[in-house]
């Protein structure tokens, strides 16, 4: 078994090994991302089966918890790792010939790093590490969101960064507080003392918390910057984003609420956030014209169905968030990757300038619906199925309010199904505009095709055979819910 | 013929079709017709097979749960009729869609669509039904946007509506499956028996909606209309006679199938009865989209409304509950999918040959070019009419003969005016599409192509085969309620034998057949007339040069001008003022982002602010 | 001991945060948003530094003067805070040039007028 | 056997009743009018010189109309319960009606389509306008007595709990008649008795000083006089079905023909002394009164039941 | 009905129908026809001959042309004339189908209707009576037990000769011949 922490230590080296590599050639460092991903993607696929059995705790230093700062494999980070490293590797691979200006340099390594600190929040077992961990991903994101260094980049660049920093700024103090009142950065640790605090005090530094995770999660008043970043940024690096980044911060709370805190009383106000999330989401990504920031919006409204279903405290629930949080990544990522190109092609975001792509564009068109299909639901691709599981879930509560809500929150998928399927109308259905310029920029190359394919075959496939993933949901959503399990692997014994 | 054999065909059908599209267009077409034809066949070999044996899990763990097949009199009778309907409609296609674009799309997503409804009849769970039930909406979806133009209104219009009723469903079917833990439709209907009405009745609503969507019962009906006109014609025919009818199969599995019988006509009270609704529904569901059909001009808008009004029949035959009303509500699906993909192929032909032209003002005349075509639009609007010697009139019979014993007048009496609105609307399309007099232009119209004609010509021979003859696809019903736990019918292969309320087809066709032939015996004693061409005709003794004028403009201008006030789609209407509304309101909550960082800090802020208050408030922790 | 005196160090680095902040929500001149999330910055990291505080304590080293952990404060804080500050000089570097880039752009500075993105 | 001699006798009777009652309704007319009038056989004369008459046809359907026209109504004849039994004791049958078990009142309903039907298909083959204003009138009066007609059908078939006529026929007979079970319902049928005989005042289907006398406009020769003979049976049907729903049948032909020619007469007077009316005001008449009394009389028939 | 009129209708039923059931077309060209509505109604009641007015040419066998006949109205009398069916039989009535009576002299109106279409009987006067108008169907009546009222054969076996009357008066109809003929157009054109 490799350790879990060749998942964050190999890329970060690439990552700094690559001017030095850049000296040798010019080329070697468009392929970094690549390998280290394709490293991580192999390393986190073959501690799937450990990670099922048990997380592996590794502690640095040689110091047992809680007093090391370690990292926790389990079953929910491994996956979600797994998660990173393919979309991270596919969208490196996409990268190769996408990004075409600007220092290419810093693109690799800033986008390593943003990988790495989205692994490094889903691996690590220590609440301060987790922060840091954040912050690099954080700040290598403001970054990339205005890579392009042209105007709509910069701004949602430096918007991103002032609310980033206040949610960062808000999550340390709230880390300053679990660590005045614990005395301990551990998070195991902490969820073993809970119980012993008066809860006001707790409470205070759980609302630092979940507001400053909140403003990466992108749940509903904390995400005014998410719809400028990743509409702005490069279409690789708002695959990613959407992908993945949104996703560890919803992975923080989730880490924060139910393992450290064990707060299930606070969870029908999430659901709440959650489906508000959601319906705020979809209701604004109705009316958009711009392709990227429709799919940002949709992304808005596709965490609050995961923070929704994150809130039932069930276990087919979690699992429902994860499988979502998987096939939304997928999903996410080709839209965002097909969009790209179609961009290119067109040289223009408007949803209108896109129509008639499908002639122009087969495969990427083609993929592109593969993956809208996939994330209003509709069989047999995988959406359907983590959508399914979290119906089920919702159902098998049996409690009323949750199914109030998730009547109201299936209004949103009517909307969603409303803008996508209207995108893919236009595709195929509607004429090329008048005046479309015939970029030969938008030459699709392999190395395109590629990733967007294999996403598009991931989606069909998982879509038939939830079961590649769905074995490991469940462990997943124990390894949130079960708590005391959570402590005692951490701590040993 | 196990079912997994027939869906594998289906489903390969329509990929291979699309793949040979890309090599030659030959080969697709002789693909398509050949897989289409080819699940005919597989289905008409699997009839009786039913039992154990037929019953395959194809997928053992989606999920945690088992997707299985089955085949049983219900699947295999549906089967059956949407292979046919589909195959007619395929051939049909083949010279109609000639020289149109994006041909292998269009082929392989019909066979999609087809195969998508013989999985929704052949699952054995409702996990499959469901994801077969998704696979045809959005299928559906593709091929009526496939016109471009006002059709991408019209499949916008449908998948939204079907997504709402797919939520309603999805909700349905996990709400049973967190009740009794199991999705097969064969132990829900042991596990159900227990519950209370209410739970029943909730879960009635939920698959309701999205069934009744399909339907077009009434308040869910508006997508029906514009997807029908927009479509293609041949995918109409699919879309009319099978596709909505996919509705009517659901309805059945959950009401008699699952639910039961006795459960069903105990829903609720007196007047207030589940089953007493849903017919009332029906009921209306048949007079007003009707009498809208009447003041169309669009020939396949007014044949889409005659579409939802025939639903009101079968929603009114099947929501009876006795032997005799279900027995025709399902009789008449099959038979208002014979007679209306009749009329739609007629159109289509009308419309292929004339360039495009539905409009029924600027038709006529037709007879003379297109005989055949006149034919089955004549056969077509009979059965519609539910003329005698027609299917459609043995089941309508059986309908209102429910109605009428059971003791709903009412009910009986607004199926009664819904057929005179048939009679006076298909009569206006055969009159002013073939009728009258031939305008100047069309004076060089073919007759349609062979291919065209086949699939007119079967649905012709099967529609007077069930009207003489209803004993045949009556035993296959009567199998199907023996599964469903009715009492058996008297049937005979001539209709129904009880008493003075018997029916009896060959005796009345034998008379027609006597009387008609006694007549032209007349007529031969007469003297013989002469033919005239059409310009020789009675003008108050002027002669009228031909195409100075045309006469079926506004045929029923009188009663449109006293009913169209009345008849507005007011539920069309309150759903686009639904839906501006939502959108002036999605535009509303755009404004929360207002682009300036400020802004935003402050809802970070609020926000936590807003938590403390809550926990202070409310102690949410 | 008083209130004011006990908490002072809290109430200091609040009063910090809550300027940062306030400069943040009201001031729509970029560079001065930047000061103000640099000021709250300072507040989280001095907060941080409370935490640890002891009273009258030693720097966390066992030196000859100082040879019981009690009287030393706490050594984590002072651990995060490094690691904050890195993190903070990062964001502040980051954020000025993106202000540089911004003012290359718009010609201002103002947030208000910087509205591209918006709905 | 006695089914093929009821096959016959049972069209036969109409076909000479229904001429003579065309005769009689020109007599009838005239001395109202009081004018000598032709001989009560002129309906015969002129459906012999039609017949020998070479006219025109405009395609086959244009005489196959007719032809579907006429052999519907003959068809129609023969489900319809021509009076009793005491006049043909020798036959098996106690009703003089072919067809009683093969559907009733419903199949008659819709085998008294094929009259219009078949005279509308006819008519549109013909592609004069005046015939396809004709035919459009037709199919909108059809429309507007259709739906007190079928108000008062439902509200005699409830009454007495059965679709077939034959039975309806036979309990009238045994306690009341349906004038008096169901009164409205017989004051709304013979209310638009008229427009369903296509008479004054609602001729307007046929007007020949408006439109050329509509769907008859290109007709004339064999096809005429097969349509006037359609006519004729039809005035029977029409007539028939009326003293069957309301009038108790008969006890035997004698008495049923009787009851018919009591009926027809009372129409014609109506038929003799009024003007026409526009298709617009038939069909707010017929909405209006008749549906009314039929609407009020079936609720009172579910009611009571 | 005596003996005498059954063997005339078992003899040939349809001369005999032809007789007693006289449909008339009434065209009604001219002041002629003010005293056509006398004879179909209460006074002189036509009806009680089996006479009686029908709407369109199709239905009737009897052509009565009461008043002048200009030009243009030839045009139509020609056409519903064609339109009618065999056996028909056609009356002037009053002078001027006959010979123009008082509009002998103008320019615009023909003198004598049976070079354009046969005319089996003529009712002469200005204005004849309606007693006039039966005495002229009883003599009709003879004319075709006689087999005398044979317009309509005159008219097919000299369709040629009318043909050419008609289309010399009209340069060109806009219908085609009703028999085989060669039309003065067709011949011009060859």
């Amino acid at each position: 078994m490799v350790s879990p922490i060749l998942l964050i230590a190999v890329p970060l080296g690439l990552a700094f090994a690559i001017p030095v590599l850049g000296l040798a050639s010019k080329r070697v460092p468009r392929y970094v991302p690549v390998i280290a991903m394709l490293f991580n993607l192999v390393v986190s696929v073959s501690l799937l089966p450990h990670a099922l059995k048990a997380p592996i705790v590794v502690r640095t230093a040689g110091w047992a918890p809680p007093y090391s700062i370690h990292l926790v494999a389990g079953p929910l980070g491994v996956l979600l790792s797994s998660l990173i490293a393919l979309i991270g590797l596919l969208v490196a691979v996409y990268g190769i010939d996408y990004i075409r200006e600007g220092a290419k340099v810093k693109y690799q390594i800033l986008y390593i790093l943003m990988l790495v600190g989205a692994t490094g929040v889903v691996l690590t077992g220590d609440i301060f590490n987790l922060f840091v961990f954040f912050e690099v991903l954080c700040i290598s994101s403001y970054a990339l969101v205005a890579y392009r260094g042209d105007s709509t980049g910069v701004e949602a660049g430096a918007k991103y960064l002032i609310q980033g920093a206040i949610g960062s700024g808000l999550v340390l103090i709230g880390i300053g507080l679990v660590y005045g009142t614990f005395g301990t950065l551990t998070m195991a640790d902490i969820a073993a003392n809970v119980s012993s605090v008066g809860s006001f005090r707790l409470f205070v530094s759980l609302a630092f918390l979940i507001t400053g995770f909140g403003v990466e999660a992108a749940i509903f008043p904390l995400n005014g910057w998410l719809p400028d970043a990743h509409s702005s940024a490069p279409s690789s690096i708002s695959a990613i984003l959407s992908g993945i980044a949104i996703k560890a911060g919803l992975y923080a709370i989730a880490r924060v609420v139910y393992t450290v805190y064990g707060a299930s009383s606070i969870l029908p106000f999430l659901a709440v956030l959650g489906i508000v999330t959601l319906l705020i989401g979809e209701m604004c990504a109705f009316g958009q014209e711009d392709i990227k920031r429709l799919l940002a919006f949709s992304s808005i409204g596709q965490m609050g169905l995961i923070l929704f279903a994150l809130a039932l405290a069930s276990a087919t629930g979690i699992s429902g968030a994860v499988f979502l949080i998987v096939s939304h990544g997928l999903a996410k990522a080709l839209l965002f990757l097909a969009s790209g190109y179609m961009i290119y092609r067109t040289g223009s975001r408007d949803i209108s300038s896109l129509n008639g792509i499908g002639k122009r564009m087969p495969i990427m068109s083609l993929c592109f619906t593969v993956g809208a299909f996939s994330l209003i639901g509709l069989p047999p691709f995988v959406g359907f199925a983590s959508k399914f599981t979290i119906v089920r879930a919702v159902l098998g509560t049996g409690s009323t309010f949750f199914i109030t809500l998730l009547a109201i929150g299936l209004i949103g998928t009517v909307i969603e199904g409303a803008y996508f399927l209207r995108i893919v109308q236009g595709f195929y259905f509607k004429p090329a505009p008048e005046d479309s310029p015939e970029q030969t920029e938008g030459k699709v190359p392999f190395s395109a095709l590629v990733p967007v394919g294999l996403l598009a075959v991931l989606i069909l496939t998982i879509g038939l055979f939830p079961g590649i993933v769905g074995r490991v949901l469940g462990p997943a959503a124990d390894d949130l819910l079960d708590r005391t399990a959570y402590v005692q692997h951490v701590m040993g014994d | 013929m196990s079912p997994q054999a027939i869906l594998i065909t289906a489903f390969a059908g329509a990929g291979l079709v699309f793949l040979a599209g890309k090599v030659h267009s030959h080969l697709r077409d002789f693909l398509a017709v050949l897989s289409s034809l080819a699940l005919v066949g597989l289905i008409a070999w699997s009839h009786g097979q039913y039992g154990p044996d037929n019953e395959i899990v194809y997928v053992p763990d989606f999920l945690g749960m088992e997707l299985a097949l089955r085949l049983n009199p219900l699947a295999w009778f549906f089967a059956i009729y949407i292979a046919i309907i589909n195959a007619a409609s395929v051939v049909f296609s083949l010279s109609y869609m000639k020289g149109k674009e994006k041909l292998g799309f269009y082929y392989s997503m019909m066979l999609l669509v087809n195969a998508g409804m013989l999985g929704i009849v052949l699952s054995g769970d409702f996990l499959s039904f469901y994801i077969f039930w998704e696979i045809m909406s959005w299928s559906t979806y593709l091929l009526i946007s496939y016109r471009r133009g006002p059709a991408l209104h019209a499949g916008m219009k449908y998948i939204i509506m079907s997504l709402v009723g797919s939520c309603a469903m999805l909700v349905g079917i996990l709400s049973l499956y967190a009740q009794f833990g199991t999705l097969q439709i064969a132990e829900l209907g042991e596990a159900i028996a227990g519950s209370s009405s209410g739970y029943v009745l909730f879960i009635l609503m939920a698959m309701g909606i999205a069934f009744g969507v399909k339907f077009a019962i009434l308040p869910l009906h508006t997508w029906m209309p514009d997807a029908h006109s927009e479509a293609v014609s041949p995918f109409s025919a699919v879309l009319s006679g099978v596709l909505v009818r996919m509705g009517m199969y659901g309805f059945l599995l959950v009401m008699y199938s699952i639910v039961g019988l006795k459960t069903i006509l105990n829903l609720g009270a007196g007047f207030f009865n589940f089953h007493y609704i849903l017919s009332w529904l029906g009921a209306i569901t048949i007079v007003i989209p009707t009498f809208i059909a009447l003041l169309q001009n669009d020939a396949k808008k007014l044949l889409a409304w005659h579409g939802i009004g025939q639903g009101g029949y079968m929603i009114l035959g099947m929501a009876f509950g006795t032997s005799l009303g279900v027995a025709g509500g399902i009789f008449h699906t099959i038979n208002h999918g014979s007679y209306i993909a009749l009329l739609f192929l007629v159109v289509g032909a009308v419309e292929y040959r004339t360039g495009g032209v539905r409009d029924l003002n600027r038709l006529g005349g037709l007879i003379q070019r297109m005989p055949v075509a006149f034919f089955g639009c004549l056969v077509g609007i009979m059965g519609l009419i539910g003329m005698p010697l027609t299917n459609g009139f043995v089941s309508k019979w059986f309908i209102y003969k429910t109605l009428i014993t059971e003791g709903h007048p009412f009910l009986a009496f607004m199926a009664f005016v819904g057929t005179w609105g048939t009679i006076l609307s298909v009569y206006k399309l055969l009159h002013n599409m073939f009728l009258g007099q031939l305008p100047e232009k069309y004076k060089e119209v073919r007759k349609a192509p062979i291919s065209m004609q086949i699939p007119i010509l079967f649905f012709c021979f099967v529609i007077f085969l069930f009207g003489v003859l209803p004993g045949i696809p009556l035993r296959a019903i009567q199998g199907i309620q023996d599964t469903m736990g009715f009492a058996p019918l008297q049937l005979t292969m001539w209709g129904l034998a009880s008493g003075a309320g018997a029916l009896n087809m060959l005796n009345i066709c034998f008379a027609i057949v006597i009387a008609f032939a006694v007549v032209l015996l007349l007529m031969r004693l007469g003297a013989k007339p002469r033919r005239v061409p059409q310009e020789d005709s009675y003008a108050a003794g002027s002669s009228v040069p031909a195409g100075k004028y045309h006469h079926s403009v506004e045929f029923y201008n009188p009663l449109y001008q006293m009913i169209s006030p009345y008849l507005k789609d007011r539920v069309d209407q309150f759903y686009y003022w639904a839906a501006d509304k939502a959108q002036g309101v999605f535009e509303l909550t755009r404004r929360i982002y207002t682009g300036y960082a400020g802004t935003y800090v402050l809802y970070i802020i609020s926000f936590l602010a807003l938590l403390i208050f809550l926990q202070l408030a409310w102690e949410i922790w | 001991m008083s209130f004011l005196s006990s908490y002072i160090h809290y109430i200091g680095c609040f009063s910090l945060i809550l300027i940062g902040l306030y400069v943040v929500l009201v001031k729509p001149n970029l560079i001065k948003v930047i000061i103000g999330i640099n000021l709250m910055g300072t507040g989280v990291n001095l907060f941080l530094v409370t935490v640890g505080y002891i009273h009258a304590g030693t720097a966390p080293i066992f030196s000859e003067a100082a040879q019981q952990p009690e009287g030393m404060v706490d050594p984590v804080p002072q651990a995060l805070v490094l690691t904050a500050i890195v993190i903070g000089v990062a964001v502040l570097a980051l954020a000025l040039s993106l202000a540089i880039r911004v003012y290359d752009h718009y010609g201002t500075l103002d947030l208000r007028k910087i509205k591209a993105l918006r709905w | 056997m006695t089914g093929i001699i009821q096959i016959v006798l049972s069209p036969l009777i109409a076909f000479v009743v229904g001429v003579l009652f065309l005769g009689l309704a020109r007599k009838i007319i005239a001395r109202v009018h009081r004018r000598y009038g032709p001989p009560i056989y002129q309906p015969v004369i002129d459906v012999v010189r039609m017949m020998s008459q070479r006219s025109i046809s405009h395609g086959a359907l244009f005489e196959l109309g007719v032809v579907l026209a006429l052999a519907g109504s003959l068809v129609t004849v023969m489900l319809i319960p021509l009076g009793g039994t005491e006049a043909f004791q020798p036959f098996a049958h106690s009703v003089l009606c072919p067809l009683s078990s093969s559907g009733g009142l419903l199949v008659v309903m819709y085998l008294m389509l094929f009259g219009p039907l078949g005279l509308a298909l006819g008519a549109g083959a013909s592609a004069n306008p005046n015939a396809s204003i004709g035919v459009s009138r037709k199919m909108l009066l059809a429309l507007a007595y259709e739906v007190p007609f079928l108000l008062v059908i439902l509200a005699v078939m409830s009454q007495y709990g059965s679709i077939s006529l034959t039975e309806i026929v036979a309990r009238q007979q045994q306690a009341s008649w349906g004038v008096l079970s169901v009164p409205l319902s017989a004051v709304a049928a013979f209310l638009i008795l008229p427009a369903m005989l296509g008479i004054r005042p609602f001729d307007l289907v046929t007007a020949p000083q408006e439109i050329a006398s509509g769907p008859l406009a290109e007709y004339g020769g064999t096809c005429l006089a097969l349509i006037t003979v359609q006519k004729a049976i039809h005035l029977f049907v029409v007539i028939a079905l009326f003293v069957d729903l309301f009038l108790g049948g008969g006890v035997n032909l004698a008495t049923f023909l009787v009851k018919m020619l009591a009926v027809f007469l009372a129409v014609e007077m109506i038929n003799a002394v009024l003007p026409r009316v526009k298709i617009e005001d038939a069909i707010k008449f017929c909405w209006k009164w008749p549906t009314a009394l039929a609407f009020v009389q079936m609720t009172i028939t579910v009611l009571s039941k | 009905m005596d003996r005498n009129q059954i063997a005339k209708w078992l003899k040939s039923p349809a001369k005999m129908a032809n007789k007693y059931s006289l449909h008339a077309v009434y065209f009604c060209t001219g002041c002629g026809i003010i005293e056509i509505p006398p004879v179909i109604t209460t006074r002189w009641d036509a009806e009680r001959f089996g006479i009686i007015p029908v709407a369109t040419p199709r239905q009737g066998n009897l052509f009565m042309i009461t008043g002048y006949v200009s030009l243009k109205t030839l045009k139509a009398i020609i056409r519903t004339y064609e339109q009618m069916p065999d056996p028909k039989y056609t009356v002037g009535f009053g002078s001027c189908p006959i010979n123009g009576g008082m509009y002998w002299d103008s320019y615009n109106t023909i003198k004598h209707l049976d070079r354009y279409i046969p005319v089996d009987g003529w009712i002469a006067g200005c204005m004849p009576r309606p007693e006039a108008v039966f005495i002229a169907i009883t003599h009709l009546w003879t004319l075709i037990d006689k087999g005398k009222a044979d317009g309509y054969l005159r008219y097919q076996e000299n369709y040629a000769a009318y043909r050419r009357n008609q289309e010399m008066l009209f340069a060109e109809l806009e219908w085609p011949p009703l028999y085989p003929c060669d039309s003065i157009a067709e011949e011009a054109r060859k």
